[in-house]
Parts: structure tokens; C-alpha cells; sequence
């Protein structure tokens, strides 16, 4: 169900794990599915120099995750929140329909993350001006079992 | 890749001696058991024999077997059937909270139009409650139907006890057996059962076919309206090379019973006890005693269910969640949501079920798999033990 | 014994390549398509080439094709489901008096619940009259439910002009096409079809399974209630290799319509010319331009339809009255009713139909043998010429 | 469907065609599927020595008329009244449930026959105190088609 570029970094995702002593973390729940994002980040003048990510979703999550945290590094915070979850898509090449969701999952992720930088050090950050920490969004679906 | 297939609940593979029943009647005796000739007529008395297969499984007579397409069509044609059977006399329909969405579904269909039911909690390991069941009848309930056994947990609910319950109240019993099919001993009479789902693609049968058994004097509309098949009371033209096989695993099925029982049981017990000997913060759900022999369903704290089915997928071992269709599903399992769990847990929960091709060295190979992989996936979830 | 069978209306041997296409499914192939690892994800991505091929020979897109156990679910499913959709507007539909028993009986079962139904006469060769048709339109008017060829005398209907006057008025239009598919060219859309039954066995599929098109918007509740499959509108496990049967049959039919048609009319036509050449006092019933290609019916006067199918069958050769379920059944058919045949006449009345595997040496010895068959019964008859 | 010995009567059936200048004929038809039977019969001295058939009937009838008209021959009008179609049916070794109707028909042809003399020769025969010439039977079954 998912393409190759995805399957890799489901598989091997990047960027995985704990950080020591982060400068700021977002952490973010899927009102789908019940899964977790945590984003941690390391921060030198307004640019992610280091990003790493935990979470309890599925391989759409860690896949987006990966790609996500591989696209932060190096950007400006700004330039960070620019990115929404159709870039990480885009980048991976494509996800199914039902699983798109959750590279919403990392973009929010992210976005908490960066917030929580900018609550700590007062920054005003013109992508976050539209940013609600308790948004959430939609989808509805149904099970079958086998 | 070396492939261990354990989700024997979601469909088997058909046995050889089964494919084999089936062939013949695909092209030599392709004949329309309901034509007047020599193909058609010879159709027709192996289609006799098959029911009595079917029956001698269940513990019944072959009249009171009909084929449907599968459990599906069974459960929808008891439910519904029962329910305009006896609009007259009331409109109360009583089933538990863990039956199968085709259960479910037909009930909640049933629902709109004004029906009313009754779905029974259960306690935390999957069993009804006997007096809850008796409390909860009304002088308009018209309907019983409690699952043989769980998919996702596989407990077995006291069928006999509740058979008694709805004979003393002159309540009609149905009771979905899709996978309790040759995995129990099933009598259907001594246990007071009136109907009763079956499915072939449980016990090594094609899928697409089952049966519902209809209790001798069980009076139900058809669900299907045509040809005169089945008695008159299921029509379209018989899957006859679907019924041959279903027959044939059952005639295995009766044949092997207990073997099957008890082999599957130790290689489940072997699965159980090595993997939570390996794997810290491993939690069982369902009873260990009133279970389905081959079936284990484990909670794998702090990990997400999809993930690891994919990784284990990645290195050729096959299991489910017990629930989610695919990718299409985010509905947490309505199955472990009634025995208590919390979100978390019902999301790191995996059914487990070994099969007749199951050896110990495919869970020898799962084992070792899956203890890599929960390391791996642990050392990066969002969530931890703390 | 020679064996020549003559009845491909009545159901149709599988066909090797067809037979090929479903034996993986039985056993490598063997995963849920609801299942989320490997087999399972094949299987599900097999399941959607295999409605793309039934989509194709119908001339719709692939997302319009429902499988179900066959053309009598289809038949049952579109009506029921429509009564049901269409409560509020009303509770009128318009059928025929010929159409197959999976249609009336579902008709006759909605009448019990209140709902009305005109059952529109046929004229001699089993053509239903489009003025009729309008006329019989109310403002409660739900459903046109009309076959496109009947499974009897092989009359096809004016689809087209039933599928613009349904448009006309806003009415929805079903037509159980299980006799025309694979025998005619049928472009769904083209025609204006809402609804179409289809069943793979009557075009050398396997039995047991067979599709529902639902034309894009129009909605229906199931008839089956479960699990997600089948984009959550008809529920239960997928038969599989029927699937991958019906879609390979369908295949076979789309690259090989014209031709097959071709050789079928010939075939067909060369048995009438030679029959009625040689017996005399043969009818033939419906007509001969608009008629399915391996159909033909006919009257042999004064002898009576089941003896000359078993002294038939002493010879090897099969056929059917048409609508007789073998020995169990003595009501006349309704199809020779509605065309105004006397009682005796449709007892004596036989339903041939040529395959793809008839051949001309087939008909030359089933001509023969039937022509002396029907001097013999003729010699001792109680009805008589004179 | 049909045993061997039905089958045997079936496609060769005894007496079966036209007699010529009967002594009585005795004609019935089956209500349940519009079948019709004719019995031709030579009477000598109030016994049956010739009877012939023709009928329009299925298998089951065919073979019915076969036995009966063996049957009756030979027997004296009283004997052959007091054959029911229980004891064609014992002959044929057995009929299968929806065809016992069929039987009915031969033995009622036969009633017929034998009224059709008794009315003739103004003959009171004892086994005809009961029989009404319009008497019918009720059947009711359903057709499948495919
Ligand atoms: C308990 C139970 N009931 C019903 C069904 C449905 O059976 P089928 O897939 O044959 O329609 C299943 C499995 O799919 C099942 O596990
Ligand atoms: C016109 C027609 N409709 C419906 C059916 C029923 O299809 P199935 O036997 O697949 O249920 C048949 C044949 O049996 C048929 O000829
Ligand atoms: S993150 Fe929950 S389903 Fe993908
Ligand atoms: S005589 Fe009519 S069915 Fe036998």
C-alpha cells in the first residue's frame, strides 16, 4: 500500500529517537487515529541545526516524520513553517488517501515544536500567526474486521 | 523471504483434498443441480451429500442446512430474517457489544427502522453475563444472538447457558459460529441452538459460501427472493464447487477435531509463553481457559499496532489487528474497547492465530522477528513505560 | 454416450483459461484483501484489476461494479435496495411479466409490505410495449425494472428507449442483464442504465458470484450489512477466485463479443433450419431478429416437454423446459404465459441454447436423435393432429 | 430421478399407442400439471384382455401407464377397480414424492375406462360406488428457472 520511498523510511526512518537536552519540543495527537508525534529540536540563531522525532503511529507517521525532520534541518524557523505536510508528501513520493492524515501528524508536530521555542523566547514568528495549538481537524471512517 | 502466515481467524488456505473435491465442478460436473439431466441431476445428489457433511460438523440434520454465500449472509439472514418473522410479537433484539461488524451492523440497520436492541456488556476477559442476558429480556424480545466465539480474543461464551435461557422464555437463539467452526465442539441441538452462522474460508474452505442452520420448525423469510434452491428458502443457483469444498473441510474438520484442537492449542500456548518470555510490557487479552485454541491477542505496550505489522510484514510474518481493515480503518477495535482497554493499548494490540501449516519453527522464527522489531519501534515511541 | 449439451442458458462449463486464473486464489494467493500485509494487499489490488475487466465489458467505470453471489442478490439488491432508498417518493415499480423468478419473487415480497407493482404484459414475442410502459408511470413511480433478455424465449429488450423514458421522468432504471452479458454489446452508460444484475456463470465464470452496477450517485442501502468491503456496500469476505473467475471470463467475452455472437447465431439458426425441417409441427417462440444469439425455443406439438428432455438425456443430450426446476415443479412457465401460448403448448415447449463449445456435428446428432425421439413419443400421444 | 425399473417402463413403455375399436376409453387429466391420459381397454366377459395408452405426460405418467396397463390385463373389472396407484407405484419400485401424482393419472384413466363401460352397458360395478368422474386433486408447488 505504500510506494518505496515511503516503505524506506518507514523502514529506516531517519532522525528517530531521543534528544538530550533539546531547545524545544511539540508534541501532537491525531484526533483520527489516536497516534502521537513527539518533535524535538536544537536551535542556533532561528535555525534547526537538529531535529529528532518519537512517536506511536504508523508506518504514514514515521514515514513523514523522517522526511519532515530531514526538511527542517538547516531552515530558518520561518522557513520551517512554510512547510506543510503536502511537502513532506510531495516528497515522499505519494500517500494513500486514508493515510494522508497523518503527515498532518508531523507538520503539527512540528509547528508545536517551534511554537514552544517561541512562547520560551518571546519570538513573533509571522507563520504561527494563524497557529491554534488546540485545532484540530477531521475525517471519518469505519472498520471492518476480518 | 521465509513466509509464516498467523492470521488464520482473517481466512486459511484451501486444503488440497479440498481444492480437489472442488475441481471437478468447475468443468465435468458443471451441471445446474436444478436441470433434469444426467449433469444436473448428479449435481443435485452430491449437493445432498455435501449438506449432510455440513450437518454431520454441527451435529444436525442436513435439512436444516441451507448455503449461503458465507457468514455474512448468514448473520445478515437470521437477524433480519427473525425480525420480520416475528414483527408481531415484539420488537427486541438482544446481542453483545464484541459480536462481528456483520452482526452489528444488520442489528444497527434493524435500528433504524425501529427495532430495538439490547447490546451486552462484557467483562474484561469477553463473557457475557448470564443474568445481565436474562435481565435484559422483555416480553417483546424476540431474538437472542450471542457469537460461539470472539474473532479478535476468541472467548467462548457459555452457548449451552444461554441456549437454556432463551428456550425458558420461548426466545429464538442464533448464534454466530463463523470461528468456532472446527475450532469447538459444536452439537447444535443439545445446545439449544435455533441458527447458526457458518463460513468455509475459517476451516480451509474457498471463500464465498457457508450456511446458516435454520432449527427444524424456525419459521424465517428469505432473505434472498427466486429460484426455488435450498428448499425454497435461499435462491440463486448453487455455488456448487463452493459447496463441495466447504463440505470437504468439514468432513476433515469433523474428522480431526480433537487432533487439530490440541496441536493447535500447544503451538498457541508455545507462541504465548515464548513471546511474553522475551518481551517485557506484553499484556493478554481474552481468557486463557474459554478460548479459541488458536488464537492469542497481545498488547504490545508503547507500540503502534500498523507499524509493527508492517515491519513484521517486512520480514514475512503475517498477523492483524484484529479490527482495522487496512488501511481504510482508524476505528479503535469495538472488540477491546468492550473489554476495557484503554486507546493507547487497543492500538498496540495484535491478534495472533496459528493454523493446521503452523510448526514451531515458524514461531521460533516469529519470536525472534518480533523482538527485534518492538526493540526497534520502543526505542523511538512517543510514548514510554516511566 | 455422445454428450451434447444444449442448454448454456441454464449455466456454462468454466473455461480452462478462467479456471486458470482463479487456482491461486484457492492457495498461494489465499489473503484477505482486507488484510494489511503482503497477500492481503495482492489480493486487494488483484480484486481492483478484476473489476476493471467486468467494468470494461459493460462499458462503465470500475468503482460502478459490486460483486455479489450472483445475478439473484443483484436482482434482489437493486430492488429491495431501491424500495427502501426511494420510500419517501413512493412506492411504485414496473416490472415485466416475464422477467426471471429472482425479480417477481423480490416484487412479490415488497407487495406484501405494501409497496405496488405493475407487471407489464408482453406482446407475442415477449416484447414489452413502450406506451404501456409510460402509461403505467405514477408520480409514485420508484423503479423500471425491466430484463434485458429474457432467459426463456431469448427476446431482447428495447433497452435504450426504456432507459430514456425512465430518464424522462426521473425514475430509476434496473435491467438484469444475467442472459444478455457476454451475448450482446452493452455500454451501461450508453444505455442509461442505473442498475445492471450480472452472474459469471452463464458466461463460462464460476457459479456463485456475480456484480451489481450502481451507476455513480445513485445510492441504495445494502442488502448485506458488515464489514467495509466492496466500498462498504455489500459486505463479507471476498470469494476471490470467483472474482478473478467472473473477471477473466469477462475478458474472454469483451475481446471475443463479435465473434462469439457470430458463430452462436449460426450455430443456432442451423439447428432451427434443421429441426423444423425435419419435425413437423414445430413452433418457435419470440422473435428471431431481436434474440439472444445461442437462444431458441420451441413448441414440439402434442409431446410433452419432460418426457422428450429425459428420452433426450437417454441420448445424451441436454436441455431444458426453460423453467422447470427438474422434477419439483409443474407450474407452466410464466414467460410462455405471458406470450399467450395455450397450456399445452408450453408443455411443450424446449429451451436449446449453443455455446462456445456446440458444434455443428453436436446439432447434427442431436437433430437426429430428436427426431426420432419425437416420432416415438408422437406414436403414443394423447393429443393428436387430426 | 427416476429408478431403473421407471426408467425402463419409461423409455419402453408397455401398450403404449392406438387400439382399435376399444370397448371402452377412459380419458384424465392431471389438474396439478395439466398432463392427459387415454386408456383404450377390450373387455371379454367383464375382463380386461387388451389396454393400450397414449398420454401426454411426463416420465413418471409414461411409466405409470406402462405398469397399469399390465396390471389391469388379465384382471376382471372389480379386480382391476381395486388397483390404486399405490400399487403401480409399488411395481415401478418407488416414485419420487413430487411425481406421485403422476401415477394418479393412470390410475384414474383407468377408473374412467371402466366407468365409460359400466355407463354403456348399465353395469353397477362395487368399486365405483365412490367415484365421481369430476373429482380433482390438489397439488401446489413452484417453479425455479435457470
Ligand atoms: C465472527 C465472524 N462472523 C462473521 C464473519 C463474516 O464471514 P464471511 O467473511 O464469510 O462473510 C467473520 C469473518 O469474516 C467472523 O470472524
Ligand atoms: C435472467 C436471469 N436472472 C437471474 C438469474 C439468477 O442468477 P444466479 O443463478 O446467478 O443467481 C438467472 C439464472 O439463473 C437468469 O437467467
Ligand atoms: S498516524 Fe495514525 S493512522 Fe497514521
Ligand atoms: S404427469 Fe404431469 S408431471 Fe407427471
Amino acid at each position: 500500500m505504500y510506494n518505496e520511498k515511503v516503505m524506506e523510511h518507514f523502514m529506516n526512518p531517519h532522525n528517530a529517537g531521543e534528544m538530550e537536552n533539546p531547545d524545544a519540543v511539540g508534541n501532537y495527537g491525531s484526533p483520527v487515529c489516536g497516534d502521537m508525534m513527539e518533535i524535538s529540536l536544537k536551535i542556533e540563531n532561528n535555525v534547526i541545526v537538529d531535529a529528532k522525532f518519537k512517536t506511536f503511529g504508523c508506518g504514514s507517521a514515521i514515514a513523514s516524520s523522517s522526511v519532515a525532520t530531514d526538511m527542517i534541518m538547516g531552515k530558518t524557523l520561518e522557513e520551517a513553517l512554510e512547510l506543510t505536510n503536502k511537502n513532506f508528501i510531495d516528497e515522499l513520493g505519494g500517500l494513500p488517501g486514508p493515510k494522508i492524515h497523518c503527515s498532518v501528524l508531523a507538520e503539527q508536530a512540528v509547528r508545536h515544536a517551534i511554537y514552544d521555542y517561541a512562547q520560551k523566547h518571546g519570538l513573533e514568528l509571522e507563520g504561527l500567526k494563524d497557529f491554534d495549538p488546540n485545532k484540530d481537524f477531521d475525517h471519518d471512517d469505519e472498520g471492518c474486521e476480518v | 523471504m521465509r513466509q509464516v502466515y498467523l492470521d488464520y481467524s482473517a481466512t486459511t488456505p484451501v486444503k488440497k483434498e479440498v481444492l480437489e473435491a472442488m475441481l471437478p465442478y468447475f468443468t465435468e460436473k458443471f451441471g445446474n443441480p436444478s436441470s433434469l439431466y444426467g449433469i444436473g441431476l448428479s449435481a443435485k445428489s452430491d449437493l445432498s451429500e455435501a449438506r449432510a457433511k455440513v450437518a454431520k460438523l454441527i451435529g444436525t440434520d442436513e435439512r436444516e442446512i441451507y448455503f449461503t454465500s458465507g457468514g455474512t449472509e448468514a448473520d445478515n439472514w437470521a437477524v433480519i430474517g427473525t425480525a420480520r418473522a416475528k414483527k408481531a410479537k415484539g420488537n427486541h433484539i438482544i446481542t453483545s457489544k464484541i459480536e462481528h461488524h456483520a452482526l452489528l451492523h444488520t442489528c444497527e440497520y434493524l435500528e433504524k427502522e425501529g427495532y430495538e436492541v439490547t447490546y451486552l456488556d462484557v467483562d474484561s476477559k469477553g463473557f457475557i453475563n448470564l443474568t445481565d442476558l436474562e435481565n435484559a429480556i422483555t416480553d417483546k424480545t424476540i431474538l437472542i444472538s450471542i457469537m460461539f466465539a470472539n474473532n479478535e480474543v476468541g472467548t467462548i461464551q457459555p452457548i449451552k447457558e444461554i441456549g437454556e435461557i432463551a428456550k425458558k422464555h420461548g426466545i429464538l437463539f442464533h448464534t454466530d459460529a463463523v470461528q468456532a467452526l472446527g475450532n469447538v465442539p459444536i452439537h447444535a441441538h443439545e445446545l439449544g441452538i435455533d441458527m447458526m452462522s457458518m463460513s468455509a474460508h475459517k476451516i480451509y474452505g474457498p471463500k464465498g459460501i457457508g450456511a446458516l442452520y435454520i432449527r427444524k420448525g424456525v419459521v424465517i423469510p428469505n432473505l434472498l427472493n427466486g429460484g426455488a434452491q435450498e428448499n425454497k428458502r435461499r435462491a440463486g443457483t448453487e455455488n456448487m464447487a463452493g459447496i463441495m469444498g466447504f463440505a470437504k473441510a468439514a468432513e476433515l474438520a469433523e474428522a480431526n477435531l480433537d487432533e487439530h484442537i490440541e496441536s493447535i492449542t500447544s503451538l498457541r500456548n508455545y507462541f504465548a509463553k515464548e513471546i511474553t518470555s522475551k518481551i517485557e510490557d506484553i499484556d493478554i487479552n481474552g481468557d486463557m481457559e474459554k478460548r479459541l485454541p488458536g488464537n492469542i491477542n497481545l498488547t504490545f505496550n508503547y507500540v503502534e499496532g500498523e507499524a509493527l505489522l508492517l515491519y513484521m510484514d517486512a520480514k514475512g510474518i503475517a498477523a492483524s489487528t484484529g479490527s482495522a481493515c487496512s488501511s481504510a480503518s482508524f476505528t479503535p477495535s469495538h472488540v477491546l474497547r468492550a473489554l476495557g482497554l484503554p486507546l493507547e493499548k487497543i492500538y498496540s494490540s495484535i491478534r495472533f492465530t496459528v493454523g493446521d501449516f503452523t510448526t514451531k519453527d515458524d514461531i521460533d522464527y516469529a519470536v525472534e522477528e518480533i523482538v527485534k522489531i518492538v526493540e526497534k519501534l520502543r526505542s523511538f515511541s512517543a510514548f514510554n513505560k516511566e
